[in-house]
């Protein structure tokens, strides 16, 4: 008789961890960031083609939903946009620089600086929806 | 456990494309949000001012290769995040069959409403 | 007295422990034990000390009690160490969370199978061995021809627990086995074009998408996620050296 | 040539590891039950240190012989698994260089080769060495890995069919009529019982063997005699370090990976699995350990621990450190009248394959076999294939 060994399903479990960086450090935390954004930002692609595709119906189409966009919840809506594109860009260079293997020592230097980055175009992203 | 040798194991280097494209899609995206939106008065152009846009063949390119560089990083991220599952050699190959149909079916719909628009901006 | 000796204040604590025998206890639940935790007592050593006095069915992989061997790799309140070196107030919480490692099947109760992880580790290439780096001012004696030491990597598995990946894909190499392959590299253990076939492929290299989670928990100073990007650096400058000797 | 006797070996150390290589390349069927983990006893926590048995060169000649030769024939059969960086027994007091006649002498009967250096010498071979360094002697020691020394016999023996199985606790022993034909097991992975019926039993546990044998009603003379050791962080020695002079406490620093090991003390218990970890005896490694290499002192430490020597103390007066080091081999049947049982204790990491060796040639002459050892030529296995 060997030792029985029974593997144990922990595939729900395991998926959750893509989604929580607790008790995890920065570069976790970015992965994750990534991730949700990644998949976020596919779904927005596949809806922005088909929203475009008002343009066929001409102007009168196309302005009326022009107009519909500019309600204050569309409007953060838009910020939200923003923040995932900012983001997964400038995680993107961060994980363009490290995964060539430069700057891997100082990775999450990287990570916080261009993450202030983001928040700083965001704060001027935002200011510019919703003036003008 | 899955057992797939490495002889069946495809070289791959897509992770390089990945960024290629990702590099591209920080200028083309930047430049797309904003011209398409930071500039334009209100932030959305509407009919006219889309067709004044898109009528230089020059535009109608550059938004072409925008097209074809989001769609390629988008579905080869998509296929990324689904490789990080235990998926079998065939269901690899599956996914990577899905994601090039929808990906052509995209850039196919985004070609053709570019034309379109084009057309008609200089009709 | 306290059975740990007299390092200092003891306090009591609680620790709460993943039990799972297939088919016994099936499914798992947790177990509550409460020790006297002086400043020093780690996790094993209050595992040990239940085993003795509490319960003696209390499965876990033990060995070399002071970080070395890499058998005692665990979940401690949901970060990965090595319990024989976790110390239980170090933890800062009265009730302490012990659960197996992640990404390897669970044998039972804190055992997990290490089958998987030997199989990923094995064709890296690595030898146990390498020159020492310490004291390079040190003459060798005679018959010495180098220094050596044992590699870093104590193949623990804590960093494939940690590894986002490697928890829902089995079949990715993992951190440990992707750092030894370029340990086996950057020593000419083993040729590069056999280090490149080992790595180069969904499933090596190219599956880690740079947590670096794996480096955050390694106990033994490999950060193998920094040498995982160091491995995609000499693959990508192999192939491009490639493409242009054969154009 | 293959017997069809079934040999079961109860503990899964070094001894044990060593036991199922020998008794499987003699054609025996085997079966290891381990409690917990392999090596999880002593094996695992001990010193690391591949003796090149000068440390018993003057007072214990038999377990200094063992070592030497163990030191040689374990490289040859483990290649890569050490790291072989010699040793060195230094004199810092003039008593230390007093005992040096002794020692080289010693040494000389022992078979175990030896160099000696000027004190100029040996600082520019350990620059963080006592610079009241007298002299010092070179011998061959070596560090070894606990965990994955034994695992290559277990991973070589598994290979030629020993069925090793961790997890999996004697409770009990089948006895019919003054025999013991087999053991009652209870596997702590189903938490089922079973039972294993054997031709003889093996009681390999070491400092647990009286623990063990007591369930035949028989009786071991081991005494469970932890040490304690310190690993503290940096290595600050390439070589083995040991005190020249008569064996003591915190004499020996086993520099190994990026840890220096500092060991070790020496008390009596009475339960292996309740050792403790006395305070004094932590602090005396880092005092003791610093007469040596003066950094040791300051160095952040890594872990301390307690390993429980199983020594034999036949006769009954001795303790400690005058109690040899050597091994012994018990057939039940001389000692106490029970017939399928045999013990082997004492002995250190280093002895293992020869404690294996007298073992399995026990069992051979207690089933009127006689089949020659090979566990001198075989190369065994990296520790990997066990899982393979």
């Amino acid at each position: 008789m060997a030792v029985p060994i029974q593997q144990k399903s922990t595939g729900a479990r395991a998926l959750q961890a893509w989604f929580n960086p607790l008790k995890r450090s920065a570069g976790f935390l970015a992965f994750v960031l990534m991730r949700v954004t990644g998949i976020g930002l596919v779904i927005y692609l596949l809806l922005h083609m088909v929203v475009i595709g008002n343009l066929l119906r001409g102007p009168e189409g196309w302005d009326a939903l022009v107009a519909t966009m500019k309600s204050p919840a569309v409007l953060v809506l838009d910020v939200i946009l923003i923040a995932g594109i900012l983001i997964h860009m400038l995680n993107g260079i961060r994980v363009t620089i490290i995964g060539l293997g430069f700057g891997t020592s100082s990775h999450k230097g990287i990570f916080w600086t261009l993450m202030a980055v983001a928040a700083l175009l965001l704060a001027y992203s935002g200011w510019l929806v919703f003036t003008k | 456990m899955r057992t797939a040798s490495i002889e069946e194991k495809r070289r791959s280097g897509v992770w390089v494309w990945q960024a290629i494209t990702g590099v591209l899609l920080v200028i083309l995206l930047s430049l797309h949000m904003i011209v398409h939106h930071f500039v334009v008065e209100g932030g959305l152009r509407t009919y006219q001012q889309v067709l004044d846009y898109v009528g230089n063949p020059l535009v109608v390119a550059v938004e072409i290769l925008f097209l074809v560089t989001v769609t390629y990083h988008a579905m080869l991220g998509v296929r990324a995040i689904l490789f990080d599952l235990n998926l079998s050699e065939s269901q690899k190959a599956l996914v990577t069959r899905v994601l090039t149909v929808l990906g052509v079916v995209v850039v196919a719909w985004g070609v053709f409403l570019a034309l379109a628009l084009f057309r008609a901006a200089n009709a | 007295m306290n059975q740990h000796g007299r390092f200092g204040p003891t306090r009591p604590i609680t620790l709460k422990i993943l039990r799972y025998k297939p088919g016994f206890i099936d499914p798992p639940r947790y177990d509550t034990f409460q020790v006297q935790a002086d400043p020093l007592m780690t996790v094993l050593d209050a595992l040990e000390e239940i085993k003795a006095t509490a319960d003696s069915t209390l499965l876990y992989r033990h060995s070399c009690h002071h970080a070395s061997c890499g058998t005692c790799g665990m979940k401690v309140n949901g970060r990965e160490q090595l319990a024989c070196v976790a110390r239980l107030v170090d933890e800062g919480t009265d009730e302490v969370v012990v659960e197996p490692l992640g990404s390897a099947p669970l044998v039972a109760d804190l055992v997990v199978d290490m089958t998987p992880f030997a199989l990923h580790m094995a064709p890296s290439g690595m030898a146990l061995v390498r020159d020492s780096e310490f004291m390079p001012e040190a003459e060798r004696p005679a018959g010495v021809e180098r220094y050596t030491r044992y590699e870093d990597c104590i193949e623990c598995n804590i960093c494939l627990s940690a590894c986002p990946v490697a928890n829902t894909n089995p079949g990715f190499i993992g951190p440990a086995g992707l750092a030894a392959a370029y340990r086996a590299l950057v020593t000419g253990e083993r040729p590069a074009a056999e280090v490149f076939a080992y790595v180069d492929h969904d499933d090596g290299v190219w599956r880690c998408h740079s947590a670096m989670e794996c480096s955050a928990v390694c106990p033994s100073d490999v950060q193998p996620g920094h040498k995982i990007m160091a491995l995609r650096r000499e693959l990508v400058a192999y192939k491009v050296k490639r493409f242009f000797k054969r154009g | 040539m293959r017997t069809t006797y079934h040999v079961v070996v109860i503990g899964g150390g070094s001894t044990g590891a060593a036991l199922v290589h020998d008794l499987v390349l003699r054609g025996f069927k085997v079966t290891l039950v381990e409690r917990g983990e392999l090596t999880s006893g002593t094996a695992g926590r001990h010193h690391g240190l591949l003796h090149s048995g000068g440390r018993y060169a003057v007072n214990d000649q038999e377990s200094a012989i063992e070592c030497i030769e163990e030191n040689i024939i374990l490289r040859k059969i483990a290649p890569g698994s050490f790291e072989e960086n010699d040793g060195l027994f230094v004199a810092i007091t003039d008593e230390d260089v007093a005992y040096l006649d002794k020692f080289l002498a010693g040494c000389e009967t022992c078979h175990i080769p030896t160099r000696v250096l000027t004190a100029a010498q040996v600082k520019r071979l350990e620059p963080h060495i006592n610079p009241q360094v007298k002299l010092a002697v070179q011998v061959p020691d070596a560090t070894m890995d606990c965990w994955r020394l034994p695992m290559r016999f277990f991973a070589t023996a598994k290979h030629n069919g020993a069925d090793i199985r961790p997890y999996n606790e004697v409770i009990g022993m089948l006895i019919t009529a003054g025999t013991v034909t087999g053991v009652r097991v209870r596997s702590h992975v189903t938490g089922q019982e079973y039972d294993l019926k054997a031709d003889i039993v093996v009681n390999a546990t070491g400092a647990w063997a009286e623990k063990v044998s007591e369930m035949a009603h028989a009786r071991v003379p081991v005494k469970p005699t932890p040490g304690v050791m310190v690993a503290v962080r940096g290595r600050w020695c390439n070589m083995v370090i040991n005190r020249l002079n008569k064996p003591s406490d915190g004499d020996i620093i086993v520099p190994q990976r990026g840890l220096s090991v500092i060991g070790t003390t020496s008390w009596t218990v009475e339960d292996p699995d309740r050792l403790g970890l006395p305070e004094d005896h932590v602090r005396r490694m880092f005092e003791k350990g610093g007469e040596l290499i003066p950094a040791v002192k300051h160095a952040p430490m890594r872990a301390a621990w307690a390993a429980a020597r199983p020594l034999i103390a036949e006769g009954g007066a001795q303790e400690g450190r005058e109690l040899p080091r050597t091994f012994k081999c018990f057939d039940h049947k001389v000692r106490d009248g029970i017939e399928g049982l045999v013990t082997i204790s004492g002995g250190k990491g280093t002895t293992m394959r020869a404690m294996a060796e007298a073992t399995a040639n026990v069992v051979c002459d207690k089933l009127g076999l006689d089949i020659p050892c090979r566990t001198k030529e075989v190369v065994l296995l990296p520790y990997w294939a066990y899982y393979q």
